[in-house]
């Protein structure tokens, strides 16, 4: 067979590490020049990803890293599940990055840009990854950063939320860390390839009990349930940027995360109509929350939380159709969530406060801000012809296609929530644009910089919405690829 | 009485129909009033030659001004004589609207009434009996069936006197005049 | 592919209408009058086709737009209505701010509901179903202020409605392996009738809720009421009579007369739901205030005629219902808008109360209201009658003399409420401040005079609408209706209008005559009125307030929408949980971390101990 | 031939109206033990009218009145009057129902725009009064419809001469005696004298009414008695039938003479009944009358036609 001649995936971390770290030195040549790094590396990794897709279509690139085989080296595996999320999380970093050039005005930007990049690329890593404790690895980059950048503001309340976010995430941290270590010492191995081999289920309790200090690990940054406290209170006193990517990015890797381990090595079939539920009530918990909430950001962060059920739900699913939904439905969160916190974030810029009361009017005097909130809003509550529809529509039908009361009922409870969903977030589009604002000051626009992402956001949230076909192929093989585990160990193993 | 002479009515229905169609305005200006009742009902039944109290001016053609006319009443008593519809006949009642009667030096109480509106006829006395009212009726039908009842066409020609009569009592009234 | 580029050009143009209303003022109402104009038109010449298309691959779904017979009636009637609102809304929004977007979303609505008729599978009809229930949303705030509660009821109902509706396409497609209307028909005779019922309960939520079919009606009032007058003849003449549609295409097309028919429970409980939506908003109406708050619950009202009749299920009820629709899109808008004339010259008054003798100063809009009350009501020569005596015929005659009962006092409350609406604007004491009040503009009068028109016109010739119906009818799998160009010819009591019309016209003639006979008449002014002998006392000589005081005082006691109260508390309660369920955020760090060690220790032991894993 | 037949039936009713009222001034006159005005005393008082200089408050002011009067003369072509029928089957009793709305509306809209309150008062009162009359009239007229199967009048009339009389029927008696209950509020007699109270209201809604105005609205009102007690005979007395004793000359000109003279009959002796009814009786309020109509004929209504679903 002719060997397909290809960018190395290895660069799609190398190089945004190497960025990062090149930012200190920058700093001292040519400052001005810092905040465009971001913006290069992720431009890069973006087109990277995306010149990979047709052969990743195609099988899985093995990256062997260290010399010996697998599974004793320390391998990349970029499968189409892999790919999508990097991308996202490419695509992601490089709007974000655009849109920070302006947004960040405060504070040391040099750190920023380092741990904003850290952060990114420990997304990567951990969706590239073929290796339990590289996982872990990329996992503490992603956390370490993001508990950096959330204080980053440097107020009160970022602080606090912070040392909370700190706490919570190293007990997470820790509880992976043992679960690994414990599957480490029974099978000696910690490719995950290799593990999947040995593990046919998981029926012993020597089993169970890393399993779940994995879930739960995991699960705090994947802010299932229980175990996602510290997220309101980070993603609100984050910088909108970080929000931006905290809530559209840094769960769902977690949540991508514990999918892997929970498909890939475990094969735990039995314990996904315990997630069913779970991602449920995450959802009725999030979105109930967010439902009186009067603080913008503290909203969209419960709503997150709300979102992340329902993406719960979909993997819970474990059918081809489930798990595509679930795949979409992160598309369409990232999207979303992204736009309606770079959107916020300029909002709030201009008002000076979080309160929604105080963002009467701003529909004319920040027209087209608010009207790309207002398509991410109309896309998150499931709105044709916006892509929330889309994943919101694969999610329903292949509840629908176990055709069991169980999954009817559970759909109906999802329908409550997206009618609380409705409720709040139709009442911010009111306070935009139908409510009179106190101050009669004219037209005071976001920067160029933000427009531009957000722009982008909203094209794609809208193209995607109207064509879903166009990546539909790319998310089912991403779908195959996580629950079809011998695939991925013959891909992996040879 | 001709009422059932149909020849008559062939010949001119409108006054036929004048005569035996005096629905009487329920208007109570004074104590002449209490001569009403008795007269439309039992005991003189006054609907045998058709007249019956109507209940707005719209409706009637006959007004009784019954007993003393004082100032604030004179203003109703205009006002609703104007909204009558024509041919419409007045019929004082009582020697109170003649020339004052026992109120004939009161300081509110209007002493001749026809300077204000004008009267086909008089029924005089204090108080005149039902039978009188009767009387009366028959004296008007007479003076239909001869044209002499034209108080309303007076009213219509010498309006700008009597409105000026009406106008030197109260100064000026609250509503337009009827005829330009 | 037309039906296709004809949606195109329009949501093109709606975008357009948007950008050049910006920079160029007096474009976007040329546009807009101009791209609703060419749609009708569009739509006018599509008569007879009969196909359909395949637009576009959404997830696997093949998408259709078709066209019938069917189709083509709402769809002119939609476009039709859109392009006379729009007509209205030209002197209406004119010294409103932002009518670019008001130009834009009225078009938006006008397509999605063009879409929803053209949908040739459940898959489009929904998608143009949830565009046409934000754009409604956006149009519904667009006048701020009371408006916004008003909208929010209504999209929570509308998310409620489409998404179970939703539901019931999976479900349909998980059982049928199709979302394509035309196979649906033929395919859902395999599916046993507990899942058919099913499917009919979650549509029967999503069209109930746009139909405004007791219980689900509580959005519409407030709604109707606070939504600019040229918009809320949309929402009243068609918006709401897309669950109509939905409910026939449901009935009819998908699952069909041999099935339907043995859902004999389901029917009961619908004609039952309908005597209900017709009885109690009747009465409500009677007891509003507010001129469009009045006609608000009298659609609701109306819609209940319509959705009796499409549920009784005899041809002649569904014909009538069909109709009745039509009529009732026709009279109903030329209400809002005759509102909304009044509306416009008073600066937004609508209280029945301060209102008054309007007749004289805009005599032409109470000519179109009084035409659109008399359709309303149903008095013969207007095409309210045809429709309402084929509900009632078939109502008796099928023996369900209670439905009729509620269809026929029905009629009577509307004659209550209808005569409050015109006495309390147009009869009665104009108010002194009132004194300066100008005649309705051109661009007012015109949309009025043409559904006047069209009242009168198939009121006396109510066979050129039946055809059409006959053949939507005859589709639907019933035998057509005996219909001749006056009337309808059946074995038991027949219809003819040329009758009715050539009496009335005979004995008008003589009564106006032996009338013009007597002596002529003397014009007088309101002042000179009857008031026991005094000069009437402006300003108080009027009985407008509280019109039906005795009554007024009889149902408050006992009438009021329990529904809405019922809503309103549990959305309220919910709202109390839902702070409550925020509680669990302590904002105590310590908490959180047992939390986590709390899920870790439940799950292990749990599974130690059951292993349910 | 029809054209003469709606001439016809119109002279009749016209003439049958009119008298209706002198003889309602007679027969309480005579109650009053007084002589009373003759019996003619409505003509006069109409001719009166139409020579006197009305005043008018503006177009609809004019167009109501006649609209009313078209209404009622309407209704009268689709009575069967005996066995005169101008179109009695162009569209049956729920045309008839909706035609007597004409009038009423008619009315309303007229005295609307003479801007008086009490005419206001009045038809406020009327309207409330006919709902309230209605719900009875609604379910008579359905338990009929469901006995018999029709919505066509002159097939209620002729399927009792065949049988029996509604009236004699024990299917449809509570639905009779129910009409016999509402009766006086739809002829607007005393107990129910509430819309065009003369004393209190100044007439009501024809408190601006004069002239030419006036005599329309008087003819109307001698229509409107002859419209609501037609009816009743038609649906509960047969018609024009008298026990089949004239079938045999059915069909020829003497046949629809005599039904027609035994049908005025039946209606006088209706007729008197309700001026004995209005003689003795006060008015009522309107909350009464409302309250009375629901509680009584409403309930005996109800039952008759639960009788008569149960049964068929």
């Amino acid at each position: 067979m002719k060997e397909i001649t290809y960018i190395n995936p290895v660069l799609l971390i190398a190089v945004p590490l190497a960025l990062a770290f090149i930012i200190p030195i920058l700093k001292f040549v040519w400052e001005k020049s810092i905040k465009w790094i971001p913006v290069a590396g992720f431009l890069f990794d973006l087109i990277v990803s995306i010149t990979l897709i047709p052969i990743v279509l195609q099988k899985n690139i093995i990256v062997k890293i260290g010399g010996t085989t697998t599974p004793f080296s320390i391998n990349l595996v970029v499968g189409p599940a892999g790919l999508l999320l990097s991308i996202m999380i490419s695509l992601a970093g490089f709007l974000v990055a655009i849109y920070a050039l302006k947004y960040i005005q405060e504070g040391d930007k040099t750190k920023y840009h380092i741990l904003f990049m850290l952060l990114l690329t420990g997304a990567i890593g951990v969706v590239l990854t073929g290796d339990i404790f590289n996982l872990f690895v990329f996992f503490e980059v992603l956390c370490i950063s993001s508990y950096a950048l959330v204080g980053y503001l440097g107020n009160r309340a970022g602080i606090e939320s912070s040392i909370k976010y700190l706490i919570q995430g190293s007990i997470g941290s820790s509880l992976l860390l043992v679960g690994i270590g414990l599957i480490y010492g029974q099978y000696g191995t910690l490719n995950m390839a290799d593990l999947a081999a040995q593990i046919k289920t998981a029926d012993s309790i020597s089993l169970f009990v890393p399993m779940f200090f994995m879930i739960t690990g995991l699960g705090i940054e994947a802010a299932i349930f229980p175990l996602n406290s510290w997220l309101p209170d980070a993603h609100s006193s984050a910088p909108s940027s970080i929000s931006a990517v905290l809530s559209g990015i840094a769960i769902e890797v977690g949540l991508y995360a514990m999918m892997r381990i929970l498909f890939t090595i475990f094969a735990a079939e039995s314990f996904m109509g315990f997630l069913l539920f779970l991602g449920v009530i995450t959802l009725l918990i999030g979105e109930m929350s967010a439902f009186s909430q009067n603080n913008i950001k503290r909203m969209l962060a419960y709503s997150s939380i709300g979102q992340i059920g329902l993406i719960v739900f979909a993997f819970s699913i474990a059918t081809a159709s489930g798990l595509s939904g679930g795949f979409f439905q992160m598309i369409s969160h990232t999207l979303n969530k992204a736009l309606l916190f770079l959107a916020t974030g300029f909002m709030i810029y201009r008002t000076g406060s979080m309160e929604i009361s105080s963002f009467r009017g701003l529909g004319k005097k920040m027209p087209l801000t608010a009207l790309f909130f207002t398509i991410g809003t109309f896309s998150i509550i499931g709105l044709p012809p916006f892509v929330g529809f889309a994943s919101k529509f694969l999610i329903f039908k292949a509840a629908l296609a176990k055709q069991e009361l169980l999954f009817i009922i559970l759909i109906a409870v999802i329908i409550l929530t997206t009618v609380i969903e409705g409720a709040y977030f139709f009442r911010i589009i009111q306070t935009l644009y139908f409510k009179e604002s106190d101050d009669k000051s004219s037209k005071q626009e976001s920067a160029i910089t933000a427009l531009i992402p957000m722009f982008i956001f909203a094209l794609l949230i809208l193209i995607l919405g109207i064509y879903p076909n166009w990546i539909m192929k790319f998310i089912h093989s991403a779908a195959s690829e996580l629950l079809n585990k011998m695939s991925y160990l013959r891909s992996v193993l040879g | 009485m001709d009422r059932n002479q149909i020849g008559k009515w062939l010949r001119s229905p409108q006054k036929m129909s004048n005569k035996y169609s005096l629905h009487a305005v329920y208007f109570c200006t004074g104590c002449g009033i209490i001569e009403i009742p008795p007269s439309i009902t039992t005991r003189w039944d006054a609907e045998r030659f058709g007249i019956i109290p109507a209940p707005n001016p719209r409706q009637a053609n006959l007004f009784l001004i019954t007993g003393y006319v004082s100032l604030k009443t004179l203003k109703a008593i205009i006002r609703t004589y104007e909204q009558m519809l024509e041919p419409k006949y007045t019929v004082g009642f009582g020697s109170c609207p003649i020339n004052g009667g026992m109120y004939w030096d009161s300081y509110n109480t209007i002493k001749k009434l026809d300077k204000y509106i004008p009267i086909d006829g008089w029924i005089a006395g204090c108080m005149p009996r039902p039978e009188a009212i009767f009387v009366a009726v028959t004296h008007l039908w007479t003076l239909i069936e001869k044209d002499m009842a034209t108080g309303y066409i007076k009213y219509r020609k010498n309006y700008k006197q009597y409105r000026a009569n009406q106008e030197k009592i109260y100064g000026s009234l609250d509503w337009p005049p009827l005829y330009k | 592919m037309i039906l296709f580029y004809m949606m195109i050009f329009a949501f093109v143009g709606a975008f357009l209408i948007y950008f050049a209303g910006k920079s160029f003022p007096r474009i976007k109402e040329i546009l807009a009058v101009v791209i609703s104009f060419l749609l009708f038109l569009f739509v006018a010449l599509l008569y007879g086709k009969d196909f359909q298309i395949n637009y576009h691959n959404f997830l696997g779904f093949h998408l259709f737009l078709r066209i019938n017979m069917f189709s083509w009636l709402f769809a002119l009637t939609i476009t039709f209505l859109g392009f006379l609102s729009i007509i209205f809304s030209l002197s209406y929004m004119k010294d409103k701010k932002n009518n670019a977007f008001y130009y834009m979303n009225m078009l938006f609505v006008n397509i999605a509901m063009l879409g929803i008729v053209l949908a040739g599978d459940l898959i489009s009809f929904f998608i143009f179903w949830e565009i046409m229930s934000w754009s409604t949303f956006l149009l519904i705030s667009y006048k701020k202020g009371s408006a916004l509660p008003a909208s929010m009821k209504y999209i929570i109902m509308s998310i409620i409605g489409s998404l179970s509706m939703l539901i019931g396409i999976l479900y349909l497609y998980d059982l049928t392996d199709t979302t394509i209307i035309s196979q649906l028909s033929h395919i859902i005779r395999f599916i046993n009738k507990g899942d058919v019922i099913f499917v009919v309960i979650l549509f029967s939520i999503a069209f109930g809720i746009k139909n405004a079919v007791i219980p689900f009606h509580n959005w519409l009032p407030p709604a109707h009421s606070e939504a600019p007058s040229p918009f809320s003849a949309i929402l009243s003449g068609i918006l709401i009579k897309m669950g109509v549609y939905g409910f026939l295409l449901l009935f009819y097309v998908i699952i069909g007369l041999d099935i339907i028919f043995h859902l004999t429970g389901l029917t009961i409980v619908l004609n039952v739901l309908a005597a209900i939506t017709i009885i109690f908003p009747t009465f409500l109406a009677i007891l509003q205030n507010d001129a469009k708050r009045l006609l608000a619950w009298s659609t609701v009202a109306q819609a209940g005629y319509i959705f009796m009749g499409i549920t009784y299920g005899t041809e002649l009820s569904v014909a009538g219902g069909i109709f009745h629709f039509l009529n009732h899109a026709i009279f109903k808008a030329l209400m809002f808008l005759a509102v909304g004339a009044i509306e416009y010259r008073t600066k937004g008054i609508r209280d029945l109360n301060s209102l008054g003798g309007f007749i004289k100063k805009m005599p032409f809009t109470f000519a179109a209201m009084l035409i659109g009350a008399m359709g309303l009501i149903g008095l013969p020569l207007t095409n309210g009658f045809v429709s309402k005596w084929l509900i009632y015929k078939t109502l008796i005659l099928n023996g369900s003399p209670f439905l009729a009962f509620a269809a026929l006092i029905g009629t009577w409350g509307t004659i209550l409420y209808s005569y409050k609406l015109i006495h309390n604007i147009f009869l009665g004491q104009l108010p002194a401040k009132f004194e300066n009040i100008q005649k309705a503009p051109f661009s007012m009068k015109m949309p009025m005079m043409i559904l006047s028109t069209i009242i009168i016109f198939f009121g006396i010739l109510p066979g050129i609408p039946l055809q059409f119906i006959n053949k939507i009818i005859v589709s639907f799998g019933y035998h057509p209706l005996n219909v001749s160009l006056f009337g309808i010819v059946s074995d038991s009591g027949n219809l003819n209008i040329i009758n009715i019309l050539a009496a009335t016209f005979v004995i008008g003639v003589l009564i106006v005559l032996f009338f013009r006979s007597g002596r002529k008449s003397v014009r007088v002014d309101q002042y000179d009125n009857y008031a026991a002998g005094s000069f009437i006392p402006k300003e108080k000589y009027s009985y407008t307030n509280s019109f039906y005081a005795p009554l007024d005082r009889f149902l408050n006691s006992f009438l009021k929408d329990y529904i809405d109260i019922f809503y309103c508390k549990s959305a309220a309660l919910i709202r109390h949980f839902c702070n409550g369920i925020r509680k669990i955020y302590t904002g105590y760090v310590g908490s959180y971390v047992m939390y986590i060690l709390l899920f870790l220790a439940v799950l292990i032991f749990v599974q130690l101990n059951w292993s349910v894993f | 031939m029809n054209i003469l037949l709606m001439i016809l039936s119109a002279i009749i009713s016209l003439v049958t109206g009119m008298f209706f009222l002198g003889l309602a001034r007679k027969i309480m006159a005579m109650i009053h033990w007084r002589y009373g005005p003759p019996i003619y005393q409505p003509l006069i008082d109409v001719i009166r009218y139409f020579h006197q200089r009305a005043v008018s408050h503006g177009f609809i002011f004019d167009l109501g009145i006649i609209i009313s009067l078209i209404g009622s003369l309407l209704v009268v072509f689709f009575l069967p009057l005996g066995n005169i029928s101008s179109f009695s089957n162009s569209g049956g009793l729920l045309v008839i129902l909706y035609i007597l709305i004409l009038s009423p509306l008619g009315l309303a809209l007229s005295s609307g725009e003479s801007a008086n309150p009490n005419a206001s008062i009045g038809i406020s009162r009327k309207l409330i009064l006919t709902l309230s009359y209605e719900f009875v009239l609604i379910i008579i007229l359905l338990s009929l419809m469901s006995q018999y199967q029709t919505i066509s009048l002159q097939e209620i009339v002729m399927l009792q001469a065949r049988k029996v009389w509604s009236f004699a029927s024990w299917k449809l008696i509570l639905p009779g005696i129910a009409y016999l209950l509402i009766l006086p509020a739809m002829l607007g007699f005393r107990p129910f004298e509430i819309a065009g109270a003369s004393q209190e209201i100044s007439a009501g809604p024809s408190v601006e009414f004069g002239g030419k105005y006036l005599a329309l609205n008087t003819i109307n009102h001698g229509l409107l008695h002859f419209i609501t007690i037609a009816l009743f005979v038609n649906l509960f007395l047969g018609g024009g039938d008298l026990f089949g004793i004239f079938d045999s000359i059915s069909g020829t000109f003497w046949g629809s003479f005599v039904s027609l003279i035994i049908f005025l009959i039946k209606m006088i002796l209706i007729f008197v009944i309700s001026v004995f009814i209005n003689a003795v009786f006060p008015r009522l309020r309107l909350e009464q009358a409302t309250k009375y109509i629901l509680y009584y004929p409403l309930s005996i209504a109800i039952v008759g036609l639960i009788i008569v679903v149960a049964i068929n």
